[in-house]
């Protein structure tokens, strides 16, 4: 039973959390001795300025919402996928093997090869721990946990001992070959008289990640398939009753999870660095749990939410590059974000829902019967998933 | 593998399992009464943090642990605010949590001491000193027990005997007390505990805090104890360790207790290679044996843990009217 | 009577959960040392004004008079402390403690735990010892049956030593035999001067037991009269504002052949016990089987097995086909494929996603269905059409399929499950429970429909715990006990007595039994029913 | 003005970043000047601080680490005019940039020359932070330095683990080294930024030697500290800083011994533990790797080490 418009629920809920999560984070930049509207402007200016803000506060916005989607969808079965950060590793090694060891003719037939490796080894990555819950009950947070550390050693090994060119001190692949470059955005947006930095490294992941939010919403509430996920998510008695295996949907949903989480791999391995580094992941499948959590496990919720963490990262870049206000503050206004606009937005929403019923009050008194409709599918659970 | 290196490396599993106990018995306060905490790591860290600086500036351990135990539950305030009193997702919250920790210990300290996120080494009684208990001196040439209880029993800080009294107290806390009995039912169901006349709110809010109680000591454990000094992000992934043992401890004190010394165990066998490879007979290259602690969980997870079941109302805020 | 005060007055109480207005202005008495019955559609506000009054809502206005005396509840220890026990419609029991665990809960004597526990049993003993309400004290409430569970409510608001009782749909979940022993124990404490408020949409046991009756209809109270005073049809249309038909309307049935037939089938639990030790039953076309029996002696793993989701071992045969009892072949949606449909026990748990819009839910477990989907795609438009269809013509109320299924009330709830299932025009139906917490006006509609469906020449097997509605909807009645079946009878040659007893176990009819033999076999059975619907 | 570039572990990680801050520190102090300065968050930022920097004209822009390799040879041919000076790389082939490199393994020879004569029990430790190849070249070198002072001692190596949280984690570094003494080390040499404070620390509880990394470490436990590998990353630092925009470019510079770019660090807090015959030695040792009389064999040669077994 809605009390508020869908447009307050959506918009203005979020924004004015996202109002004290600033106002908050100026109070600590104060605290440090620094400038916050100096810092918020620069802030600003460099994530959205420019092109070449854009475009990197879209790069990092891509890793998000592939990592995002990767929960979300887990989510939507009632799993908590953290392991996101291995699976993206995973799919970083597959996308290398793909690039270094297959002669790609053009980088889109690169780009396919690669994606589907990328989502394969993610998957592979995801789909053990899925195996060990559907059949050995084994809780997937636990496992997804040790999974993450475990694909680290095992990047570490192969860097360090297998895919490092001999002789070189950094552990990392080979440079990836010229034929498997991805078109950034300012090769992509040139032809079209668009003007578009030409440093900045979003690529033509941005479209797949775009493609894969419309694909993601597809199969949660346009599919047989996402329709069984959501099912199982909400009700396992009752998805049974159904015939709804659990076994098939954990799975299939973690491996659909985990393809999503290598995914990014194109986007930093393949679009960005074009060569395998250790840590090239760099903590994005943690965030991904916040935006799937922010973005409330949908795609559009996602895609804006992975969004507002490009701007952070972006924007913090930038403030650490002519400040010296130390990069930690930056996490710490992530931490702010997330805390308002995720884990506290009751703290905003109860007093606008009581501001919105004084306006309602007068008119006929409602019963069960004639309430409010639902909203759409948009307004999926994402609470609590385990 | 004699018996002395048994007994060194059981001390190392001690030294290592602490602070995953002590965090460990933090989450389940807090998920016995149906709040989930994956904040424990950023609990732990800040508690790390303001413990070594405030012994730092004090000169005072005590002072510092106080320090470090208030800064662990300002952030279990934060938690039960967004989780029980506004109803928020309690997982974003955790995450939430880790993320301010890891940012606010590093802005604060360079901010107190510009020494790059870390604090000075403490000295003398701004740290805990290991006890030697009686008679070990005495007893260290008595046979096999005598390693035993000079080795392994004594000589640890007063942090790692409260962390152990913890497990009995804890059992006893859930199991024998009224406390206990509202705790678990509240997790289990709090629509019981309601019409049964006890605040919801007020049961989950004394969980919480008996939560950041137990991250503050594991916290000061990390920075007072083991170290001399606070190093940036030096939980190192612990809490999340500690939630995994939660887990495998099916939410209850004494398997919290193997658990976290399980891990412990398994941290101490990476750091030597060599009994392990007296052990297996074949010597184990360096990055297997940095997975070797987490293969090693999947494995027994998978093959002799079954289903464990979350308490019943776990991560679910208590709303009685929407 | 006028003299002494009443032992509850609630004056103008109004109650809003966000735009819904479940109590508007709501004002009654009750005196002390009666019992006072409360009736109403499902969503009246029934239970939003109990709960009121036992202090776990608060109002947003009104005043709250105990024996006299103003009295603020702002919360539950108030009501408690007033005087005040509730046992609620959906239990409030703690699954994994024991039963005196859930008893002592937020009513301990101590810090510790011992003293208080040692103190309860005792208690315990003689409080069942005076009412007859026994049940072993360290028993779990998750391994005990739900009649042993209210029978823990109640000794929980007695523990406390509540002067008023309220009592909200105790009888739903009861057999009748359970049901009388409660309005035995209701009557001793009318007669030790305890007042007792009775929410029930039974209007039998209104007329049965109640002093007075305040009827609740969309949040307001319409009429409360002397119980002596009315009478069932004249609650009935209080109740709904229009007339109603309190008996099912059928013609003798007409069985045709043999849809389901069941030989020799077994069903083991997770734990290793057998739930089902070697069933043989067989439906028509054209009848309704009832299965009669004590919840947790079968009938739930037998609905389960023939729809697909347990599994077991046995000769299943439908329309002369074996069917797989266990195996990939052995789900919910290729039993679907076979032509059985099945409405379960637990709407909530099972028949419906609750989170899921009326839409949605109108195609669960059909979801593969051609006609639903286009492609790779469901076809929302195509099954929204049919939502709307389907809801108009099971009058489901509001009619809008984008409603959350958990926004509708029980009543609705079950009229989409019955609508998605029935209109499915199956050979077989399953139906277990089919007007549990359900009000009268909607019984009505169900049973017209379960009629309908059995005249079209469909078998029909039907679980119930009401002994009254197997008795009326039933062609023949079989008598489920510890996983057997102790006896058939036709419909129209038994009676309740009869019924009762096989349902205790005891099959030579003939003779008379001792309640106490009665009851020893009942709790036998309900003692290891661990599995509770 | 110039501009410095921090690798991930940041500026105060104790070792090689801090070293370079205290380099342009000095340099800031001395001058009067000003530098521009960014801690690396992530991959991306790599590319994007070096544009940034350049594009706003910043002159010379020195950056560390062999992770800035890379990017490096990307941005540096689209600013020909600007100079850049790399710290730990030396194979790159780019016309402005002038790339540094250290030695470490000469200077870790000196050290394990060190351990060996201080070690009573004949075992000497090594606690590496994250399993790179870099921290193998450290270990490489150092048990090089032990075994040809004595071929019957035993070093024994452990890595922290394989992720970035090896480089902060002081607790496994106490507890490696703990796992070290048991093995009957007395000596630990620790490589391994923010986890060797806890090497440091523990070794001096235990009552150890302990050898620091890349700045002068002695003071953290006077007394107790054996002695620090120097790698001199502030004088490279301060030395371009000083250049400004007359830094030469286009050159591979290595700072061995010879040029004192590592070596050992000998101060008032380790004086007591260097005796006279171990300061003969390290001299000795130093002066025969200058001669090339002894080869220091670096483990980037062929990947593997003749003295330790990774
Ligand atoms: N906790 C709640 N939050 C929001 N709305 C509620 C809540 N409980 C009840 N309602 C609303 O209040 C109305 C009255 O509900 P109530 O449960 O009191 O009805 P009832 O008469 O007990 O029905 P039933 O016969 O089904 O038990 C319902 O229509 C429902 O919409
Ligand atoms: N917490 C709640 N929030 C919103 N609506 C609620 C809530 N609790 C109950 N309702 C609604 O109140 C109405 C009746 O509530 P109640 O829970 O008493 O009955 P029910 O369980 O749905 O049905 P039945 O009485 O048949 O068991 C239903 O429409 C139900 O969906
Ligand atoms: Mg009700
Ligand atoms: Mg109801």
């Amino acid at each position: 039973m809605d009390v508020m418009p869908k447009w307050a629920e959506v918009i203005l809920v979020p924004l004015i959390s996202l109002l004290l999560a600033a106002l908050l984070s100026a109070l600590v930049i104060l605290a440090i001795g620094e400038d916050p509207i100096a810092a918020v402007t620069l802030m600003v200016k460099g994530a959205l300025g420019s092109t070449y803000g854009w475009g990197y506060t879209l790069y990092y916005a891509t890793n998000f919402i592939f990592t995002g989607l990767a929960v979300a969808v887990a989510f939507h079965a009632r799993l908590f996928n953290i392991g996101g950060e291995g699976q993206a590793m995973l799919g970083g090694l597959g996308v290398a093997l793909a690039a270094l060891y297959i002669p790609w003719p053009h980088w889109s037939l690169a780009l396919i090869g690669a994606g589907v490796m990328a989502g394969l080894f993610g998957a592979v990555w995801a789909a053990i721990p899925g195996w060990l819950q559907a059949k050995r009950g084994s809780h997937v947070v636990i496992t997804t946990i040790m999974f993450n550390f475990i694909a680290a050693a095992l990047l570490n090994y192969v860097l360090v001992n297998v895919m490092r060119p001999p002789g070189s001190m950094d552990p990392a692949s080979a440079r990836f070959p010229e034929a498997v470059h991805l078109p950034t955005l300012h090769e992509l947006l040139a032809p079209l008289g668009i003007a578009f930095s030409k440093s900045a490294p979003t690529n033509i992941s941005l479209l797949v990640a775009a493609a894969a939010c419309i694909v993601v919403w597809l199969l949660i509430w346009r599919t047989r398939l996402g329709y069984e996920i959501r099912a199982y998510g909400h009700s396992q008695p009752a998805a049974k009753y159904a015939g709804i295996s659990p076994v098939r949907i954990t799975m299939v949903t973690m491996i659909i999870s985990g393809a999503l989480a290598g995914l990014m791999a194109i986007n930093n391995v393949m679009g960005e660095s074009e060569r395998l580094v250790l840590n090239a992941t760099e903590g994005a499948g943690f965030i991904g749990i916040a935006v799937a959590l922010m973005g409330r496990s949908h795609p559009v919720g996602v895609f804006f939410a992975a969004l507002l963490f490009g701007f952070l990262y972006q924007g913090g870049a930038e403030l650490a590059l002519w400040t010296s206000i130390p990069r930690e503050l930056i996490v710490v206004i992530q931490a702010l974000v997330i805390l308002f606009t995720g884990a506290l937005d009751n703290m905003v929403r109860m007093p606008l829902e009581r501001l919105f019923l004084m306006f309602r009050r007068p008119g006929p008194p409602a019963n069960s019967a004639d309430s409010e409709p639902k909203p759409g599918p948009c307004s999926a659970q994402s609470e609590s998933a385990e | 593998m004699d018996y002395i290196t048994l007994i060194q490396l059981l001390d190392s599993t001690v030294r290592l399992a602490t602070p995953l106990l002590l965090a460990c018995l933090a989450g389940l306060f807090s998920e016995r009464a149906g709040v989930f905490d994956i904040g424990l790591e950023g609990k732990m860290l800040a508690a790390a943090f303001f413990s070594a600086a405030l012994a730092s500036i004090t000169g005072s351990v005590w002072i510092g642990l106080a320090a470090g135990i208030a800064s662990s539950l300002a952030l279990s305030a934060v938690h039960g605010l967004a989780s029980i009193t506004f109803r928020g997702n309690q997982l974003i919250s955790g995450v939430a949590i880790n993320f301010l920790a890891a940012g606010m210990t590093v802005l604060i300290a360079q901010d107190w001491f510009a020494q790059g996120g870390r604090t000075p080494s403490l000295f003398g009684g701004a740290r805990f000193e290991p006890i030697t208990l009686p008679f070990a001196d005495a007893m260290a040439d008595v046979p096999i027990i005598g390693p035993l209880y000079e080795e392994l029993i004594s000589g640890h800080s007063i942090l790692v005997y409260a962390a152990f009294l913890a497990v009995p107290l804890t059992w006893w806390i859930l199991f024998r007390t009224r406390f206990g009995l509202r705790l678990r039912a509240v997790g289990e169901n709090p629509a019981a505990v309601d019409t049964a006349g006890v605040s919801v709110v007020g049961l989950r809010y004394a969980a919480v805090a008996i939560a950041g109680l137990l991250c503050g000591v594991a916290g000061a454990y990390l920075s007072t104890a083991l170290q001399a000094g606070f190093v940036k992000d030096m939980s190192a992934g612990r809490g999340f360790i500690a939630l995994a043992a939660l887990i495998f401890a099916k939410w209850r004190p004494w398997y919290a207790l193997w658990a976290t010394l399980l891990f412990g165990l398994f941290g101490a066998l990476e750091t030597r290679p060599d009994v392990i490879q007296s052990v297996i007979g074949i010597k184990v290259q360096g990055q297997i044996l940095s997975a070797l602690p987490y293969l090693m969980t999947v494995v027994i997870l998978a093959g002799f843990v079954g289903k464990a079941i979350p308490p019943r109302a776990g991560g679910e805020p208590y709303v009685k009217e929407r | 009577m006028t003299d002494t005060a009443p032992a509850i007055e609630l004056k103008g109480i109004s109650k809003a959960f966000g735009p819904v207005q479940a109590n508007k202005d709501i004002s009654i008495r009750v005196m002390p040392g009666t019992i006072h019955g409360i009736i109403g559609e499902n969503g009246a506000g029934k239970s939003t004004l109990m709960s009121i009054l036992y202090g776990f809502y608060k109002a947003d206005a009104g005043e709250i008079f105990i024996s006299g005396k103003k009295t603020d509840i702002p919360d539950s220890q108030a009501a408690i402390a007033a005087g005040i026990g509730m046992v609620f419609q959906h239990f409030k029991l703690v699954e994994n403690f024991t039963v005196l665990e859930n008893i002592i809960l937020g009513a301990e004597d101590g810090r510790l735990l011992k003293p208080s526990l040692s103190k309860a049993r005792k208690s315990l003993i003689s409080l069942a010892e005076d009412y007859g309400l026994n049940v072993d004290p360290d028993a779990l409430i998750q391994d005990i049956g739900v009649g042993m569970q209210q029978r823990v409510e109640i000794l929980k608001a007695l523990y406390r030593q509540a002067d008023i009782l309220i009592l909200d749909e105790p009888t739903g979940v009861l057999t009748p035999a359970e049901a009388d022993q409660l309005f035995r124990i209701l009557g001793r404490l009318r007669s030790e001067g305890k007042t007792i408020i009775l929410i029930t949409h039974k209007l039998r046991e209104i007329m049965e037991i109640t002093d007075t009756v305040s009827v609740m209809r969309r949040g307001k109270m319409t009429a409360t009269v002397k119980t002596a005073e009315t009478s069932p049809p004249e609650l009935a249309e209080l109740m709904v504002g229009r007339k109603v038909l309190l008996r099912v309307n059928k013609k003798p049935a007409t069985p045709g052949d043999v849809i389901l037939d069941v030989k020799g089938l077994r069903v083991v639990d997770g734990k290793g016990v057998e739930r089902l030790r070697g069933i043989d039953l067989q439906v028509c076309a054209g009848e309704v089987l009832g299965l009669a029996g004590v919840a947790g002696n079968g009938q739930s793993e037998l609905l389960e097995v023939l729809g697909g989701y347990a599994d077991g071992t046995g000769n299943v045969t439908l329309n002369g086909t074996p069917l797989d009892l266990s195996g990939k072949k052995s789900d919910g949606q290729s039993r679907r494929a076979r032509g059985v449909a099945h409405v379960p026990e637990d709407r909530q748990r099972e028949g419906l996603i609750m989170d899921f819009q009326a839409w949605e839910n109108n195609v669960f477990g059909y979801h593969h269905d051609d006609r639903f989907n286009s492609g790779l795609l469901m076809d929302h438009a195509a099954i929204r059409a049919d939502a709307e269809d389907k809801m108009a013509r099971f009058d489901v109320r509001p009619p809008d399929p984008t409603l959350a299924a958990k926004n509708f009330s029980g009543g609705n709830q079950q009229k989409i499950v019955l609508a998605r299932e029935i209109e499915r025009n199956p050979d077989l139906l399953l139906i277990g429970q089919p007007t549990r917490g359900v009000d009268i006006g909607a019984i009505e509609f169900i049973h017209e429909q379960i009629i309908a469906l059995r005249d079209q020449g469909k078998a029909i097997l039907l679980v119930s715990v009401e002994l009254e509605e197997i008795l009326a909807l039933s062609d023949r009645i079989a008598v489920m006990f510890d996983g057997q079946i102790m006896g058939e009878r036709a419909a129209d040659q038994t009676d309740e007595k009869e019924l009762g007893l096989l349902m205790a176990g005891i099959t030579d009819t003939e003779n008379e039994h001792s309640v106490a033999e009665v009851e020893a076999n009942l709790a036998r059975a309900g003692g290891d029913a661990s599995k509770e619907v | 003005e110039p501009a410095l570039i921090f690798d991930l572990g940041g500026k105060f990680d104790k070792s090689f970043n801090e070293a370079a801050f205290n380099g342009a520190t000095r340099w800031a102090e001395e001058t009067g000047g000003k530098f521009a300065e960014i801690e690396m968050q992530s991959e991306a930022q790599r590319e994007q601080a070096l544009r940034r920097f350049a594009e706003s004209g910043a002159n010379p822009i020195i950056t560390m680490g062999f992770a800035m390799a890379d990017p490096l040879s990307t941005v540096a041919p689209d600013y020909p005019d600007t100079k850049f000076a790399v710290v730990d790389v030396n194979w790159l082939d780019l016309p402005n940039v002038r790339q540094v490199s250290f030695a470490e393994h000469e200077g870790s020879y000196l050290v394990g020359v060190m351990a060996a004569m201080a070690s009573k029990s004949n075992t000497v430790g090594f606690v590496g932070g994250m399993d790179v190849p870099l921290i193998r070249h450290f270990g490489c070198g150092y048990a090089q330095g032990v075994m040809a002072t004595n071929p019957d001692a035993k070093v024994i190596a452990n890595m922290t683990g394989t992720t970035p949280a090896a480089w902060n984690d002081p607790v496994k570094g106490s507890e490696i080294t703990k796992a070290q003494i048991n093995q009957g080390a007395d000596v630990v040499y620790a490589a391994a930024g923010g986890t060797g404070v806890g090497v440091l620390q523990t070794a001096a509880d235990e009552g150890i030697l302990s050898i620091g990394v890349d700045s002068n470490q002695n003071h953290l436990h006077p007394g107790k500290v054996l002695t620090s590998m120097l790698k001199r990353v502030d004088v490279a630092v301060y030395d371009a800083m000083m250049a400004g925009e007359d830094l030469e470019v286009g050159e591979v510079v290595t700072l061995g011994l010879a040029e004192e770019g590592v070596g050992v660090a000998v101060d008032e807090h380790n004086k007591d533990l260097v005796t006279e015959e171990m300061q003969a030695a390290v001299d000795e040792a130093r002066q025969k790797i200058i001669d090339g009389e002894i080869k220091v064999v670096s483990y980037y040669e062929n990947d593997s080490c003749p003295a330790l077994d990774f």
